[in-house]
């Protein structure tokens, strides 16, 4: 708990440094005191859950998004560009792996930000994100393409297997 | 000099001490103090009798504000002392007669103050030697019998004479006032002696006519001349004392003091004549005839005081010797037997409980030694030999008569005067016989008795006064021959006797008589002055017409502009904006359509310029709240836009960051607000919205390009670039000026805010619940 | 909860941008920026909290006095005035000089940045107590 | 020459908020302006950094920042208050 | 340049007319933030729209700057405008409350108890 | 025209394509869920690489300083994704119905999002109806 | 050490707002703070007075910076008597606020926010800077605001509406031509601004009347001319009477001192901007007066003779002549005083009645005769009749008018003077004279007309003492009409 907290207060530091252009020890210790009476003042905001990472995985799974957005990008633009508009939309129930909330608001996140995906909600019981996608062939398989290339790799970032769950 | 202090503020000091000493010695008593007061005032009036009655008058000084010829100057001559004797000894017998006269529940101590209050005002008004310290005192005597006047102010004659008597009489104060000013302006002095050497440049003086009218119309407001009669009838809803003193011997003369006071001043020009002359001559007929058709005895008196003060200003008005002498005798004269009749109306009216001339009849069986009093007051004010008013009347004959001389038109003034007087003669005969003679009167609702002596002793005083003049007329001389040398300014030495010979005066007061006698034993006649009022529409029908309709008038007028709703307003301001300011361009032909060379713009800035009007246009055009907050929105974003473009990072911020904020603001009150309804708005309101719209938007584009072309070459600014760095120590220029050149701004400016917060804080939480409060669970 | 990715996401930005807006209000004298910026940035975090969480919360784990923090600002803005007077200056004189700190360098130190912390306050307590009183007024 | 493109992006820019606001004119729905002016707000950013590159000056990138960090809590607002009538419990 | 910012001047001032001529206490609201807005370009046009840098002093030589001062200007009626327009649009919303309308017409009882 | 420069045009090519194709799908696309995907697409890599563009352009290849601007590819990065949502979620609580031809609705039936009941449900649907434009 | 006494009337009431919000649960120290703050003002005040006397214009560089690159605070002579007017009111309001505010209005912020009403209302007056002018406006204006609609009452709340967005509309107009004056003249030092007009091409003489006549609308606005007051009496019968009577002795004047200043320094008055100022100034002393006859609303009457009253003021800048300037502050003097003692005898026969229609009152002078007596004082002083202060003032104006042979304008005086004592002889018979036995509700008159006493005594002072006050204004009035004096003093120090 106090780890990932220094952990938080080191990253809020960092980009203290990046807003001055600036990685002088002062000024990171400022920045490091500043993250430090922030999440004092705001303690409920800051409570999280402990969770291990691995790191690698977690570069891995950046990168594997980036990758993602790009040619989710290039494809929705394409699509949108194109005269006659080959979409076919629709609003999936995606079954949840990931237990931990921020793991799953992680996801959801990476299911906005890739164009033609789009969370629009968590269920009540953290089981399922509903998607609005613009472009599917069919509900499964879009759900099978967002547990293998982000939910996966989200759940081996924390160290965790996933179950098996088909939708 | 200091008695001339001393008979003006001895009144003051004394009303403004009668609630202290009233504690002290008791409400009941409260009258000897009034009576103490006059009797201390008119001590120092006799005192003063060396100026009054001899050949050098007293002057004295005080400077007080010499910028508007301010000076508290007393002028003592025949005719102050003349008009101060009367008015303090009168007022001594007022206040002695009142003590006898009010009972409860009238406040006691009010009455005095405000009696004292209006002596004095009386007294500084006539002995003051400059015309606005007079105007003061003359608007402070309208005060105080505002207040006398109304002192019964529980009933409703009572305020509607005491308003009518203010209002009327302030018209003519106030112009009196324009008058003085003008006066005082071109000849440089306010004071009476100044003006007096001055005579001979003023009537030159291309504004010789409206001062004199504006003089005038002071002098004939305060002295019911017609048409400004109308208040004095009314204002006998006063208790009588105040009736006796105000409406026989003193307010009322004021108007004729000051006549005779600006006598020597404007009284050479034709204009005096016509004016002055005229409303006296007029006035006099008409206030007689009212007289004769009265039932109530205090209205006889009263139209018989204005026709009689018409008698007197006519006199004045032919601008020479012998009318200024008749007048000075008359008004001692109707001072003493017009004073009585007040008096003895008013021990009619408090022992018998009415005052109408149709219930009463026959008292003299009851009330013998009033009857008496009667008897001499309305004998006197008819004009008989032996008494009083008979000498002076005749000498106001002979004035007139003499005015044929002057010119044939003239000649009015002795047949008139015939005429007038002959009414006189018929009401005052009424007085007496309708009240005195006759069948004993039934169902009167009191038992009527005489009066205690207190009540007697003020009108039995002042009909001695009258009979002894009336027999004795030399008794008067000093004093008449004072007040003519002060009016005339030049020196007189008459003699008053009874009998002239058989001059046409006397012819006229023969006339008079005969003709009287006639009028008022055949009764047909009466009945046909009685029945059929000569007009429709009377001044007084004009004026109550006039008091309800103006605050009607004033309402509508006021209604038709204060709609109560605010788009007008906003069209009022930008009228007056665009009017205004658009007339100056257009006059300096700075409106012009915008130069080419003005529109040169990047195409980006087009296209973002596009955006921008889209969006403000959007703000207009939007149905739901929502799209209207979010097009606002966009507006900010642009605005953001158009900071950057013009090279302002920190209104950037700024602007993006409180655009975020009031877009919150809006959406959450927008919450709390009802729907939109659909307001159908006819096409005229809209093409006139569009029109305004229209209209301004493009008179500030116009304006802002006219300026623009008109732009500094060298500014402030300039300044701060410099000596930001060096001399306050930052590179971001704008934050230096906010924080340090000029950091007052900004204290201001969270000032404001401060305000701001604590005000929605006050507001939100001060408030009663709202009863329709919405359901919290949603 | 009106969204669980709102919950967790404002939990982490939030204080990035209450660590931004300092960081606006520290260097506004010589770039963009300044109390009011900083200000106005710092309440749009904190409005994003009472987005996020409902009123009662909010003033639990804060419990601070908007009215209180306004006169807070006004008295540092008007005390660094003052201070001026008190030595001899006229109201609101504003000085500056560079100090050597070890370790840090050089930096510069004003008393405009009193006063900008003054304005920083007054447009945090006011712009909250707007918006919380109207929030609490439904 | 990058200044060049720099200017012509610009007006692409300025032409596609002005597009935008066909989106916020026509709606239907309140969120479908509410995503116009996320639009605009993005373009605006967009338009700032191109502006930016025009003009040879870094000083504007603060109000990049902000606009990324900070305009979408409008949008929160907005939505919230679609979604339970009341943006601030 | 500054003919389009004039113009866009006196289309601010335009819409907010038009709304300011409305029932509506709400949208009367609007276009005083309008109104409020076009002060605001306005004084940042008379700074002048020549086009230096930005007024942050680079300690160069022979830079022309922006007007700093119309800046600094603005900044303080832009604060002022959104203090005094947040009380008012809290105000309209304490009135609707009151009298359960948000017309901006005031009724007889206000005139007297 | 050197590397750098050749780099710079590049994103911001890439950056003005995306934000443009996010503004044509805005207008283009036939319902809002589908509408909203657009904007995403500007503020992520348009957004993006317009920022890295600028950023190469004013500290080179690769950028020795400019962190501050990097810092708001990350601010977008966290925001963009909870402002979709958030719009998302409320058009579909607001009852905005999906594109007559979407293949799938799986959520249908099971309208209530989040725990509360709908606020007042009347209250919405006039703003609804105002929604048209004069 | 310099000398701060010039500063002082806005720093006093600044930092007592600040002590009393720290205090704000202890409405005891705030009411003494209250009381305190003004009369340390009104003592800063006369040394004030004293030293402009003795040394010429005072003028005070705001954060230490030479006009015209800062904020300038410059005390003339005008600006003393502004000042003294407003400390006077405002002791006299504090005086009545004690026992008139009720605990409610105490705890939020009454007294902070009347000290910095006085503050921004202090500031406009001394400020020599035309932004900064804005600003202390807004603060004035906001605190008024908030006072305005404080107790949230519905007609409060309803009343104040278009009080604040007129103000907020007229506040933009104000920036607009700040906005254009700067444009033209590169600069918001008024001194350094009335260089540039001076030194102006005649090409641009019409611009800057274009704009002047742009402030005047403001400035007529907020002092409520015609045809810009129908704002006005609708939103100052509101508040607490204690604060009715500080906006209507001493806001409405703050509008009449910035047309003074503005067309005595900035753009002094030629042919078409005087005769635009006769013309509005007699509109609003006659219509005024008429909507005053239209109303039975005790205060809503007051307001209305603002408007009218403020016409006579304005007049006498119209006039532009030593006496015409002089009347005018005469008259604005007298009118602080007297018009805010009538708004306090008002709230006391609210208290009595219960009521503010003067058609359900009456007979007041029958059990409160000594107050009726301060009332009736006031009311024939603000109609003008002698012996009271507002004789004098009409006097001085008649005297100014008759000087330049403005017959007209005398002519709309005096009838404007008779239309005033027609509807305050209204009031009078209506509400102090009436019933025999009126029955009151409890009220402890004699602890509220302290302030009436202290107001009606000044209005005493200046009535008797007409020649010195007059000569005192009058060097103001010089001090006016030659600007050259003001520009020495701010840009050559
Ligand atoms: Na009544
Ligand atoms: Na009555």
């Amino acid at each position: 708990m106090k780890i990932s907290r220094i952990i938080f207060h080191i990253v809020l530091a960092l980009l203290w440094c990046m807003m001055h252009n600036s990685f002088h020890p002062a000024t990171f210790i400022i920045g490091y005191l500043l993250a430090w009476a922030s999440t004092s003042m705001f303690m409920i905001l800051s409570k999280y859950k402990p969770f291990r990472m691995n790191i690698w995985e977690a570069i891995k799974l950046f990168f594997v998004f980036l990758k993602e957005m790009i040619v989710a990008n290039i494809q929705i633009a394409y699509i949108i560009i194109s005269p006659p508009m080959n979409i076919r939309p629709g609003l999936v129930e995606y079954p949840l792996d990931i237990k931990n909330e921020g793991a799953i608001v992680l996801l959801a996140n990476m299911i906005s930000l890739t164009p033609g995906t789009l969370s629009v909600d968590i269920a009540e019981d953290r089981k399922y994100i509903y998607v609005h996608a613009m472009v599917m062939e069919t509900p499964d398989q879009l759900k099978q393409k967002i547990k293998d290339t982000f939910e996966r790799r989200i759940l081996k970032m924390l160290g965790e297997e996933a179950e098996e769950r088909r939708p | 000099m200091f008695s001339v202090l001393w008979v003006v503020f001895i009144p003051f000091i004394f009303a403004a001490l009668t609630p202290l000493i009233q504690k002290f010695i008791g409400e009941d008593r409260i009258g000897l103090w009034g009576v103490i007061a006059a009797l201390l005032s008119f001590g120092g009036v006799l005192s003063l009798a060396g100026y009054g009655l001899g050949d050098e008058p007293l002057y004295v000084i005080y400077e007080w504000a010499p910028t508007f010829g301010l000076t508290l100057g007393f002028y003592i001559d025949g005719l102050s002392w003349l008009f101060a004797f009367l008015i303090s000894g009168i007022g001594v017998l007022i206040n002695l007669y009142a003590y006898w006269y009010l009972h409860k529940p009238d406040p006691f101590g009010r009455f005095f103050a405000y009696l004292l209050f209006f002596m004095g005002s009386m007294l500084g008004l006539v002995l003051s030697s400059n015309l606005i310290i007079l105007i003061i005192f003359w608007e402070l005597t309208t005060i105080s019998s505002f207040l006398l006047i109304g002192y019964w102010s529980h009933t409703e004659r009572a305020r509607y004479g005491a308003v009518k008597s203010i209002l009327v009489t302030s018209v003519g104060g106030l112009a009196m006032i324009g008058g003085a000013v003008i006066l005082t302006v071109i000849t440089g002095t306010a004071e009476f002696p100044e003006l007096i050497k001055k005579a001979a440049f003023i009537q030159e003086h291309a504004l010789f006519f409206p001062i004199l009218l504006l003089l005038m119309l002071g002098a004939f407001s305060k002295s019911a001349q017609s048409p400004f009669h109308i208040w004095l009838p009314d204002a006998m809803e006063a208790p009588t004392p105040v009736s006796a003193f105000l409406h026989s011997s003193t307010m009322v003369k004021a108007g004729v003091f000051l006549i005779a006071r600006v006598h020597p001043i404007f009284s050479g020009r034709e204009e005096w004549i016509l004016l002055i002359a005229s409303i006296g001559l007029i006035t006099m007929v008409l206030g007689a005839y009212y007289a004769l058709r009265k039932v109530d005895l205090k209205a006889i008196l009263a139209y018989s005081t204005v026709s009689q003060l018409g008698l007197m200003i006519m006199a004045l008005g032919f601008a020479d010797v012998l009318g200024a002498k008749a007048t000075a005798f008359h008004i001692m004269n109707h001072a003493a037997f017009k004073g009585m009749l007040f008096l003895v109306v008013g021990i009619i009216d408090h022992e018998t409980g009415t005052r109408d001339i149709s219930r009463l009849s026959g008292l003299r069986f009851t009330m013998p030694k009033t009857a008496v009093l009667a008897f001499i007051g309305a004998f006197a004010s008819a004009g008989i030999p032996l008494f009083n008013g008979f000498l002076s009347k005749e000498l106001i004959f002979e004035a007139a008569y003499d005015q044929i001389g002057v010119a044939s038109w003239m000649a009015v003034f002795p047949v008139f005067a015939v005429v007038g007087s002959i009414l006189t003669f018929t009401y005052s005969m009424k007085i007496f016989f309708r009240v005195f003679y006759g069948e004993e009167a039934k169902e009167l609702p009191k038992h009527p008795h005489d009066p205690p002596f207190g009540m007697l002793f003020s009108p039995g005083l002042l009909a001695a006064v009258t009979v002894i003049v009336g027999i004795l007329p030399f008794i008067a001389e000093r004093f008449v021959n004072a007040a003519t040398a002060a009016i005339t300014q030049q020196p007189a030495d008459f003699y008053l006797t009874i009998w002239h010979g058989f001059t046409p005066a006397l012819w006229m007061s023969v006339v008079t008589v005969a003709i009287g006698i006639v009028l008022y034993s055949r009764k047909a006649l009466l009945e046909v002055l009685h029945s059929k009022p000569p007009f429709g529409l009377t001044v007084n029908a004009m004026y109550d017409w006039w008091y309800p309709n103006i605050m009607l008038g004033a309402e509508k007028l006021i209604g038709v502009f204060q709609s109560q709703k605010i788009r007008f307003y906003f069209m009022y301001i930008l009228g007056m904006v665009v009017v205004l300011c658009g007339w100056v361009l257009i006059r300096d032909g700075h409106f012009r359509f915008i130069p080419h060379d003005l529109m040169h713009a990047e195409t980006y800035e087009y296209l973002g310029a596009l955006a921008f009007i889209l969006a403000t246009i959007g703000v207009a055009l939007f149905r739901s709240r929502l799209a209207k907050v979010i097009s606002l929105g966009v507006v900010g974003y642009m605005l953001c836009a158009t900071f950057i473009v013009l090279r302002a990072p920190d209104l950037a911020l700024t602007q993006l960051l409180v655009d975020i904020v009031t877009v919150i603001l809006f959406v959450l009150v927008i919450y709390f607000l009802p729907q939109l309804k659909e307001v159908k708005e006819s096409l005229s309101v809209k093409i006139r919205d569009l029109a305004v719209a229209g209209l301004t938007g493009a008179f500030v584009t116009v304006f802002v390009l006219a300026v623009y072309a008109h732009r500094h070459t060298t500014s402030v600014a300039e300044y701060f670039l410099d000596n930001a760095y060096e001399l306050a120590g930052g590179t971001n220029v704008v934050n230096v000026i906010l924080v340090d050149f000029r950091t007052f701004d900004t204290l201001g400016e969270i000032i404001v805010l401060a305000i701001a917060g604590l005000g929605v804080y006050a507001l939100v939480r001060m408030g009663v619940a709202h009863k329709k409060k919405k359901d919290s669970s949603i | 909860m009106i969204s669980l990715i709102l919950h967790r996401v404002t939990r982490v930005i939030i204080h990035i941008l209450l660590i931004f807006s300092i960081f606006l209000l520290l260097k506004g004298h010589n770039e963009p920026g300044g109390g009011f910026i900083a200000g106005l940035m710092a309440s749009v975090s904190i409005v994003l909290v009472y987005l996020t969480y409902d009123i009662e919360t909010v003033k639990r784990f804060m419990p601070i006095s908007y009215p209180a923090m306004i006169a807070l600002g006004l008295f540092f803005a008007t005390g660094m005035g003052l201070g001026g007077v008190v030595l001899g200056y006229p109201f609101l004189t504003q000085t500056f000089d560079y100090f050597q700190i070890p370790l840090v360098g050089e930096i510069e130190l004003a008393t405009a940045l009193i006063f900008d912390i003054g304005v920083f306050l007054t447009v945090v307590g006011a712009t909250l107590l707007i918006i919380s009183s109207i929030g609490e007024g439904s | 020459m990058i200044e060049y493109l720099a200017l012509i992006i610009l007006i692409i820019i300025s032409l596609s908020i002005a597009l935008c606001m066909i989106r916020v004119y026509k709606g239907p729905s309140t969120p479908d302006r509410v995503m116009a002016l996320d639009t605009i707000a993005v373009n605006v950013l967009a338009f700032i950094v191109i502006l930016s590159i025009v003009l040879g000056t870094e000083m504007f990138f603060d109000a990049v920042l902000v606009i990324a960090v900070i305009a979408f809590v409008g949008t929160v607002a907005i939505s919230k208050y679609l979604m339970k009538g009341d943006i601030i419990e | 340049m500054i003919g389009l910012l004039a113009i866009i001047i006196g289309f601010l001032v335009g819409t907010g007319t038009y709304l300011i001529l409305k029932k509506t206490a709400f949208k009367v609201a609007l276009g005083l933030v309008l109104y409020g807005q076009a002060a605001n370009l306005l004084i940042i046009t008379m700074g002048g729209v020549k086009l230096g840098e930005p007024p942050i002093i680079l300690r160069e030589a022979g830079i022309s700057y922006s007007d700093p001062l119309v800046q600094a200007l603005i900044l303080t009626a832009i604060v002022i405008g959104f203090g005094v327009t947040s009380y008012l649009l809290v105000l309209v919303y304490r009135a609707y409350q009151a009298h359960d309308s948000d017309s901006v017409d005031l009724f007889e009882e206000v005139d007297d108890k | 025209m050197n590397l750098q420069e050749i780099i710079v045009a590049f994103f911001l090519l890439v950056g003005i394509f995306f934000i443009i194709t996010g503004t044509v799908g805005l207008l283009r696309l036939p319902d809002f869920y589908n509408r909203i995907h657009a904007p995403t697409k500007a503020t992520t890599l348009g957004v993006s690489s317009t920022i890295l563009g600028a950023v190469i352009h004013f500290y080179g290849f690769p950028p020795a300083d400019g962190f501050k601007e990097l810092l708001a590819i990350l601010f977008i990065f966290l925001t963009a994704p909870v402002g979709a949502h958030m719009l998302a979620k409320a058009a579909y609580h607001s009852k905005i119905d999906l594109w007559k031809d979407t293949i799938v609705d799986e959520r249908a039936g099971k309208r209530v999002i989040g725990e509360e009941k709908m606020p007042s449900e009347e209250k919405l649907e006039k703003e609804e109806e105002e929604r048209t434009p004069e | 050490m310099i000398n701060n006494l010039a500063v002082y009337p806005i720093l006093i009431p600044l930092v007592a707002a600040i002590i009393q919000l720290f205090f704000a649960k202890n409405t005891f120290v705030q009411r003494v703070l209250s009381v305190v703050s003004s009369a340390l003002i009104l003592i800063a005040v006369v040394f004030l007075y004293i030293d402009v006397r003795t040394n010429g214009i005072q003028v005070y560089w705001m954060s230490d910076w030479v006009a015209p690159f800062g904020i300038t605070i410059v005390a003339d002579l005008l600006a003393c008597f502004m000042l003294f007017l407003s400390a006077l009111a405002s002791l006299a309001m504090s005086a009545y606020a004690m026992v008139d505010i009720d605990a409610n209005r105490e705890k939020y912020f009454h007294f902070p926010l009347f000290q910095l009403l006085l503050m921004g209302i202090n500031g406009a007056f001394l400020t020599g800077d035309i932004f900064n002018l804005f600003v202390m406006y807004e603060v004035m204006l906001m605190a008024s605001y908030v006072l305005l609609a404080h107790g949230s009452e519905a007609r409060q709340l309803r009343g104040s509406l278009h009080y604040v967005m007129i103000n907020l509309f007229a506040s933009t107009f104000f920036l607009f031509g700040i906005g254009l004056i700067y444009g033209i003249t590169g600069t918001l030092n008024m001194a350094d601004i009335a260089v540039a007009v001076q030194n102006a091409d005649p090409d641009t003489q019409g611009l800057l009347t274009a704009v002047s006549m742009m402030l005047f609308v403001v400035f007529g606005v907020k002092t409520a001319l015609v045809p810009l007051f129908f704002w006005m009496p609708d939103a100052y019968p509101q508040p607490p009477v204690a604060t009715a009577a500080m906006f209507a002795a001493i806001m409405t004047k703050v509008g009449v001192y910035s047309i003074t200043r503005t067309f005595t320094l900035m753009f002094p008055g030629d042919e078409f901007t005087l005769t635009v100022i006769k013309i509005v100034a007699v509109a609003s002393m006659l219509i005024g007066v008429l909507g005053a006859i239209a109303q039975t609303n005790f205060r809503r009457l007051l307001a209305f003779h603002s408007v009218s009253q403020v016409g006579f003021m304005v007049l006498g800048v119209g006039f532009f002549s030593p006496m015409g300037l002089a009347g005018s502050i005469y008259f604005v003097m007298h009118h602080s005083m007297i018009k805010s003692s009538l708004f306090l005898c008002s709230g006391i026969a609210e208290r009595l009645t219960g009521n503010r229609d003067i058609k359900k009152m009456g007979g007041i002078i029958e059990k409160h005769p000594f107050y009726s007596a301060l009332f009736l004082i006031a009311a024939f002083s603000l109609a003008g009749l002698p012996p009271f202060s507002g004789f004098f003032g009409k006097l001085i104006l008649l005297f100014a008018g008759a000087e330049l042979n403005e017959y007209i304008f005398l002519a709309a005086i005096l009838v404007g003077g008779f239309l005033t004592l027609f509807s305050m002889v209204k009031i009078w018979q209506m509400a102090y004279w009436g019933k025999r036995e009126p029955e009151f509700n409890k009220v402890k008159v004699g602890s509220f007309i302290w302030g009436i006493i202290i107001l009606v005594g000044m209005s005493m002072v200046l009535a008797i003492f007409v020649q010195p006050v007059y000569d005192m204004v009058l060097e103001a009035a010089e001090q006016l009409l030659d600007p050259s004096q003001y520009i020495n003093a701010v840009l050559r120090k």
